[in-house]
């Protein structure tokens, strides 16, 4: 699986080292903003490569997707004026060489010894109920982090939205994007609930899914399509936080009731795990949706 | 914590003028007969109850309350003799100043606040004085400092609040230094409680390094406060806030708890024969008799009457830590009685120049003249304790320099003598001109700088306010008799012969 | 019989290549926008198309070539969309 | 280990209901935390009987699932917060102009208990950068002129971050196991571990504020909100902190210790002194509050390279100690200071003129809190200095570091009593302003709180040296 | 098999370090948040590097990357937004309210 020619390998490594510092160091912010996207795209190759699927499509929908998007929208209210080219100085450029060149050593050895716990994350998959171990691993061996991971991203949302707000005009709909969006949407939906679905036992999960629906919503919000999504409106507000309630509760339950936290029961590991993922993909979209075209100018409740 | 009744009066004698205080602080300015009643009554409180501590010891009861605080070092407050003299000093002076206070900030602001760092200030002093180990000393070494400074700045003038931050750097420094004298001994030895003969002689086989550095940090610690040659900038400063904080601070509790800390360190931490050893006495008395000479020559230059004052504190005190610096049972004794005789005499000379600047506006020097004809009983107040401070028998002041002088004989060291001699030739010096202006020489032309009547509901006071007056003839009073019968068994000097025979006994 | 297939693919692919070398070499060397776009949308779907072609043929099951038929369907919308897009900005730029 | 765990979803529920009804914020949080403070305190009592307890998170084997333990010293730091946040929303609860702080303030108290409870490096790894969102998003909350300093804390916070990542990483590539308890076991002194040791300590480093790599903290802690500046300074800070210390000391093999010991000793000495240098120097007063907070990380600092180069216990409990004791001195200075700039409406140190006729409480407050800072007797300060005091005694050679403590005692009190001797000052009489006495009340008992630990000094040292190794 | 890691290794170390020396030299908020998130790509390679060590790749990484990947998404999110924040506190910002 991983025996490539090597001249594949050297391709991806210096076109992402290249892209790398390209972005960065653009002359005008614009380019650099592309090439990160590229960037990102050419990563989520690597991961594919390196035996990912599900980093791979986590990487290109949400790194690469939804980043760039963000990035597009912050270039688009801060102006492509700003984007002075500063003066490479050489002393810090050695320092970061030095640096890199120190990280190779102390990484050099590591590449031979495998650790003890893939054997063991795959010997107690079966006892998870579900098949793709990534999967396995995120909603069962470490949910813990899982659940935390929800409230960084409710976190993120409360910290943008309590900014004082940018005052952005309406985006003024568009024939011939109104009718691609209408087409595309709808597929975006059913591939994310796809993704969604298939989370359980191949490459694919919550956070993919989200990414998905939230782009579908992005691009329908641009084109005036969906009514405003406002932090006022209980029901959103509602959705951000149901990912993160509903695990806090369940781990609660599973500690009151079951027989220890976030010790799902053995007959309704399946079925909650499922429940978790729904309401944390609809969390994740709106979350998501809210933080790259959230409603600007509405003010705090 | 033993609950009986000589664990518990300690403590009382503490809290007798903290709670007042911190009731003071809630009152309103315009609250004056709660405030003044407050203040009298824990005065008065405390006296009753260390009268009722020294017929305690006498009949050989042991007054210790302990706290646990640090492990193996807890706060212990323990009334043995040396620190009954001390905290007897505090509580009388300290009701004599209240009285003098109240007539001295009749019109003034901000009282409140005043009399809440005042009862503070002496709840600190009589902690420290009754302190039972070293870290209790500290505990409430380093609270005096906290309870002084807002007293010092009390008038809120730009020159306060520089002699604050003067005050604050010499005092917090020297707390610093205590602390890491006191912590190294505690790592080396462990904190025992203060006994006679000191509990520092086990260690002086492997430690006697340490030991050295503990006393050099411990005496510049103290000798902060004690105004020691270079530490002694503060004192002069001072001088800028209110009489009564001059004269009960910087004559009693402040100046007197350095010096008490040394007699405690030289006494019931070292001992004398540790001291002896790694002969530590020298130092001391090097710095003790070159204070005396130079406070005394400061004191000569001084045009403002109280900075003269201040200066010929400064040497006073240094009289104590040279006679415990002799280390030889008379000397000892002599310090002692020299602790009490010197704090009476100077809180009169400070009541005095109070009243003086309070009711006709005199701070120089120069404008004393004629003061006799026209403030007689306290210019009369004023000579007898000057008189006491140059050494002139049968004033209190004689008494002490006297065993003094015999202690420096008693341990051979002549010089100690000649030094004795040469300061009161120089407090002479600076002493006699004011005797002189203020009866022979007629009063100025244009009058007195800023002169004020004070009149009760009655009749108009002849001098000045009856409580400016009052405290200073009680004052002064009190250091003519413990002149005059030194030689009874209730003197200082016949208490300071108590401790010493206790201390020096085989 | 797949021996003519693997010829086939083969010649697709290179095919798609080729087309997709072209389209760059247009992005490079080209002047103005709109022949940019033009060579960009129009040889890098066909490019793509080939490619798709090629690897359908190779590919096991006809899963897999459906859906990358599905793929190349979409990649042409949306760069269809995306150049009109693109296009009609630059045309708004040009009358500010 | 339950009562643990409800002390941490008590805030974290809180929070969530908060973002449904933002109406009452204040009453919310202060029943939430005295609930949380409640179960930390039922937790420490379980512990301390007990002894130490881990629960494996979804019951999976050792190895492959996070594990929460709980140790004397966890389940107080537990109690910390929730006293910490009891008090401070006690005091916003009166004066709080925006509503999105309440919900953030649980967030950050359910976060720290999931710091404090965790054992799993990746899982510190979330928990840290949640940590850094949330104060990021509060320092936010001020307004207009917090927007860049909030800024600067977020991208060096994820610059931290990722050095914290990669040194996790190594350690993950180089031992196969995230656990620190099982990797206490495994570490050996080869050059990937030190790498990961640096790079992991340099990521703590920046996100604890410690000296050369402070810089961000000042802008942030002064411009934002008060209540904001005293969580941030009295626990975010403490966060990293406590993980560094777990690191140092449980999990570094014995070949590094000691060069880490001494590089973290000379560190908090410089803290102590620059910080106390740039804290009397700067004209803004809550600016001075922060860089007194960079001071006091110094004796942290100090206590913990001593720690590691002498292994003594008094060291750790002197380290313990000095967290309590700053965290509720921090406390209640950033509140008095943040009351006291509220009535004068000016940000300098110059408008203290006064301070203690028109704000007596207020000015109070901050002299008691700088008392316990400086270390005056019978403060936590002084106990937390007087442990650190004793083992620099034990030999003599030892003495620069005691020399260095005293000066530092001299620093702190000059930046301190530089407030003070303003506040006495009686110049210019000002128009009475709007005082509101109960405020500066609140504001008052943190400190009150510091110098009461003098009455339960011993046993809460004998408890904190027989439980901390 | 190793030597692709171990290019893969270097790759990410060269990835970590731009990202480092983009973060600390740029000034531009937009330069900042593309640096951090280099940074972050840098360390994921390396993390998913040591996961192709075993011929199956070790799931508990792919897990800790996924993560690590949303974490670093609502970051750069929260520093756009403060990013744009403070672009308009510079120019007169009309003030709504």
């Amino acid at each position: 699986m991983m025996g490539g020619p090597w001249l594949f390998d050297i391709a991806l490594g210096v076109l992402l080292v290249v892209l790398a510092i390209a972005s960065i160091h653009a002359r005008n912010l614009y380019a650099g903003v592309v090439m990160f996207i590229s960037f990102g795209l050419v990563a989520a190759l690597t991961w594919t490569y390196l035996g990912a699927p599900d980093l791979a499509l986590a990487e290109a929908a949400i790194s690469a997707g939804l980043t760039g998007v963000l990035l597009f929208a912050a270039l688009a209210r801060i102006g492509n004026t700003g984007s002075t080219p500063f003066t490479p100085r050489r002393l810090p450029a050695l320092l970061c060489l030095a640096v890199a060149g120190l990280l190779m050593v102390t990484l050099w050895p590591l590449a031979r010894n495998p650790s003890v716990l893939p054997g063991m994350a795959m010997a107690n998959l079966p006892r998870t109920g579900v098949d793709n171990p990534v999967t396995g691993v995120l909603l069962n061996f470490r949910a813990w982090d899982t659940l935390l991971e929800l409230a960084v991203l409710l976190v993120a949302l409360l910290g943008s939205r309590g900014l004082r707000p940018t005052p952005e005009e309406e985006p003024v709909p568009w024939p011939l994007l109104t009718a691609w969006s209408r087409l595309l949407v709808p597929l975006l939906t059913l591939f994310g609930g796809y993704l969604l679905w298939r989370g359980g036992n191949w490459p694919g999960g919550a956070f993919q899914a989200g990414a998905m629906l939230a782009a579908g919503a992005v691009l329908l919000r641009l084109n005036g399509l969906l009514p405003e999504v406002a932090w006022r409106n209980p029901v959103v507000r509602g959705l951000t936080i149901a990912g993160l309630a509903l695990f806090a509760t369940i781990a609660a339950l599973t500690a009151w009731l079951g027989d220890g936290w976030l010790n799902y029961p053995p007959g309704t590991d399946n079925a909650l795990m499922m429940l978790i993922e729904i309401i944390a993909t609809l969390s994740i979209a709106t979350v998501l949706t809210l933080l790259v075209a959230g409603n600007k100018t509405e003010l705090e409740p | 914590m033993s609950l009986s009744w000589t664990g518990i009066l300690p403590l009382a004698v503490v809290l007798s003028s903290l709670v007042p205080g911190l009731l003071i602080f809630t009152l309103r300015e315009d609250q004056q007969q709660l405030r003044t009643f407050l203040n009298l009554l824990g005065a008065v409180i405390k006296l009753v109850l260390v009268a009722l501590m020294l017929y305690g010891v006498s009949q050989g009861a042991v007054f210790r309350f302990e706290f646990p605080f640090l492990p193996e070092a807890g706060i212990l407050l323990h009334g043995d003799a040396l620190s009954l003299q001390f905290v007897s000093l505090s509580s009388v002076l300290w009701l004599a100043t209240t009285v003098y206070a109240i007539g001295y900030l009749e019109g003034a602001a901000l009282k409140s606040r005043f009399f809440g760092y005042f009862s503070l200030c002496v709840s600190a002093t009589v902690g420290l004085a009754l302190a039972g180990n070293l870290v209790t000393f500290l505990l409430f070494y380093e609270l005096l400092t906290l309870a002084t400074f807002p007293l010092v700045v009390h008038t809120g003038t730009p020159e306060a609040l520089r002699a604050g931050r003067v005050y604050l750097a010499y005092t917090l420094g020297g707390g610093a230094l205590a602390l890491m004298g006191i912590a190294l001994l505690h790592s080396i030895g462990g904190t025992e409680s203060f006994t006679t003969g000191g509990y520092l002689a086990p260690l002086m086989a492997e430690h006697s390094a340490s030991l050295m550095l503990a006393f050099g940090l411990l005496v510049a610690g103290f000798g902060v406060k004690a105004a020691l040659i270079p530490l002694h900038g503060w004192l002069p400063m001072a001088m800028v806030a209110p009489a009564p904080v001059s004269a009960l601070l910087h004559a009693v509790a402040v100046v007197k708890a350095g010096v008490f800390g040394l007699v405690r360190l030289v006494y019931n931490v070292y001992g004398v024969d540790v001291m002896d050893a790694l002969h530590l006495n020298d130092p001391l008395l090097w710095v003790a008799s070159a204070t005396i000479i130079y406070g005394s020559l400061r004191a000569l230059t001084q045009t403002n009457l109280k900075k003269r004052l201040a200066y010929s504190t400064v040497s006073q005190v240094s009289y104590i830590a040279f006679g415990v610096g002799l280390l030889g049972p008379l000397a000892a004794a002599g310090a002692l009685a020299h602790l009490v005789h010197q704090g009476l005499m100077k809180v009169t000379l400070f009541y005095c120049a109070g009243a003086f600047a309070q009711t006709l506006g005199v701070h120089r020097v120069q404008e004393m003249n004629g003061l006799g004809k026209r403030m007689p009983a306290t210019m009369a107040a004023f000579t007898v304790c000057a008189l006491g401070m140059i050494g002139i028998p049968p004033m209190a002041g004689f008494i002490s320099k006297w065993y003094l002088g015999l202690g420096a004989l008693q341990v051979n060291k002549e010089w100690g003598l000649a030094v004795l001699v040469i300061s009161a030739l120089l407090n002479a010096a600076y002493f006699l001109p004011l005797i002189y202006r203020g009866w022979f020489s007629a009063p100025g032309k244009e009058g007195w700088p800023a002169e004020k009547t004070f009149q009760t509901r009655l009749t108009r006071l002849p001098e000045s306010h009856w409580m400016l007056v009052v405290p200073c003839l009680f004052t002064a009073m009190l250091s003519l008799l413990a002149g005059l019968f030194a030689a009874s068994d209730l003197s200082p000097l016949a208490w300071g012969l108590l401790i010493v025979d206790r201390e020096f006994q085989p | 019989m797949n021996e003519i297939m693997v010829w086939i693919s083969w010649l697709a692919v290179m095919a798609g290549v080729f087309f997709f070398v072209a389209g760059a070499i247009g992005l490079a060397r080209f002047p103005d926008i709109h022949c940019r776009l033009h060579a960009v949308t129009k040889a890098d779907t066909l490019g793509m198309g080939f490619l798709v072609l090629g690897f359908g043929i190779r590919a096991e099951h006809w899963h897999s070539a459906a859906l990358m038929l599905v793929i190349w369907l979409l990649v042409a919308a949306s760069s269809a969309v995306s150049c009109h897009l693109l296009a009609r900005y630059e045309q708004l730029e040009d009358e500010q | 280990m339950n009562f643990a765990l409800v002390s941490l979803s008590i805030p974290l529920f809180t929070g969530l209901l908060l973002l449904m009804i933002p109406r009452y914020g204040g009453p919310w949080v202060v029943l939430s935390s005295t609930l949380s403070l409640a179960a930390a305190v039922a937790s420490l009592v379980e512990v301390v009987d007990s002894g130490n307890q881990a629960v494996l998170l979804g019951g999976w084997p050792e190895l492959l699932a996070i594990r929460l333990h709980l140790e004397p010293i966890n389940a107080l730091l537990l109690a910390f917060t929730a006293l910490i946040q009891l008090l401070v929303s006690l005091y916003w609860s009166r004066n709080c102009r925006n509503d999105g702080f309440w919900a953030l303030a649980s967030l950050l108290h359910a976060t720290l208990a999931a710091l404090w409870l965790s054992g799993d490096l990746f899982n510190w790894y979330v928990t840290l950068e949640l940590l850094s969102l949330v104060s990021v998003s509060m320092v936010a909350l001020a307004g207009k002129d917090s927007i860049k300093p909030a800024l600067n804390y977020l991208f060096l916070s994820l610059l931290a971050s990722l050095c914290y990542l990669l040194g996790v990483a190594i350690i993950y590539g180089r031992y196969g196991v995230l656990d620190f308890q099982i990797l206490s076991r495994m570490t050996v002194g080869d050059t990937s571990t030190a790498m990961a040791m640096l790079l992991m300590t340099l990521g703590l480093m920046v996100k604890g504020a410690l000296w050369p790599l402070h810089l961000w903290l000042p802008p942030a802690h002064s411009r934002a909100p008060t209540a904001v500046s005293a969580l941030l300074s009295a626990l975010v800070v403490k966060g990293p902190l406590f993980i560094l210390t777990l690191l140092w000391t449980r999990m570094a093999p014995m070949e590094l210790t000691d060069k880490g010991g001494e590089f973290l000793a000379v560190m908090g000495v410089f803290a102590l002194l620059v910080g106390g240098w740039c804290s009397f120097r700067t004209p803004l007063l809550k600016e001075m509050v922060a860089y007194s907070t960079v001071a006091q990380l110094g004796y942290v600092m100090l206590a913990l390279g001593l720690m590691l180069q002498w292994q003594l216990r008094e060291t750790l409990v002197a380290l313990w100690l000095f967290v309590l004791a700053h965290g509720l001195a921090k406390t209640s200075m950033f509140l008095a200071a943040g009351e006291m700039q509220r009535i004068f409406g000016n940000k300098r140190v110059t408008a203290l003129r006064g301070a203690s006729q028109t704000a007596p409480v207020a000015m109070f407050a901050f002299a008691v809190a700088g008392g316990s800072l400086i270390g005056l007797p019978p403060s936590g300060g002084f106990l937390a200095k007087w442990l650190l005091l004793e083992p620099l005694f034990y030999d003599l050679q030892r003495w620069p570091l005691a020399f260095a403590v005293l000066l530092s005692t001299l620093v702190s009190a000059a930046y301190v009593f530089r407030i003070v001797t303003l506040a006495f000052d009686r110049a210019e009489r000002g128009q009475a302003p709007s005082r509101d006495r109960v405020s500066e009340w609140l504001a008052l008992l943190p400190a009150l709180l510091v110098w009461g630990m003098a009455l339960v000094s011993e046993p809460l040292i004998l408890w904190l040296t027989r439980v901390a190794q | 098999m190793t030597d692709t890691l171990l290019f893969y290794l270097l790759v990410a170390s060269f990835l970590w370090a731009a990202g480092l020396h983009g973060l600390i030299v740029a000034r531009h908020v937009l330069r900042r948040v593309i640096a951090v998130n280099i940074m972050t790509a840098g360390v994921f390679l390396a993390l998913v590097t040591l996961a192709a060590r075993a011929p199956e790749p070790d799931p508990v990484l792919h897990a800790l990357v996924l993560t690590g990947l949303v974490i670093s998404v609502s970051a750069t999110a929260l520093a756009l937004h403060l990013g744009t924040a403070a672009f308009s506190t510079e120019k007169p910002e009309p003030t709504t309210r």
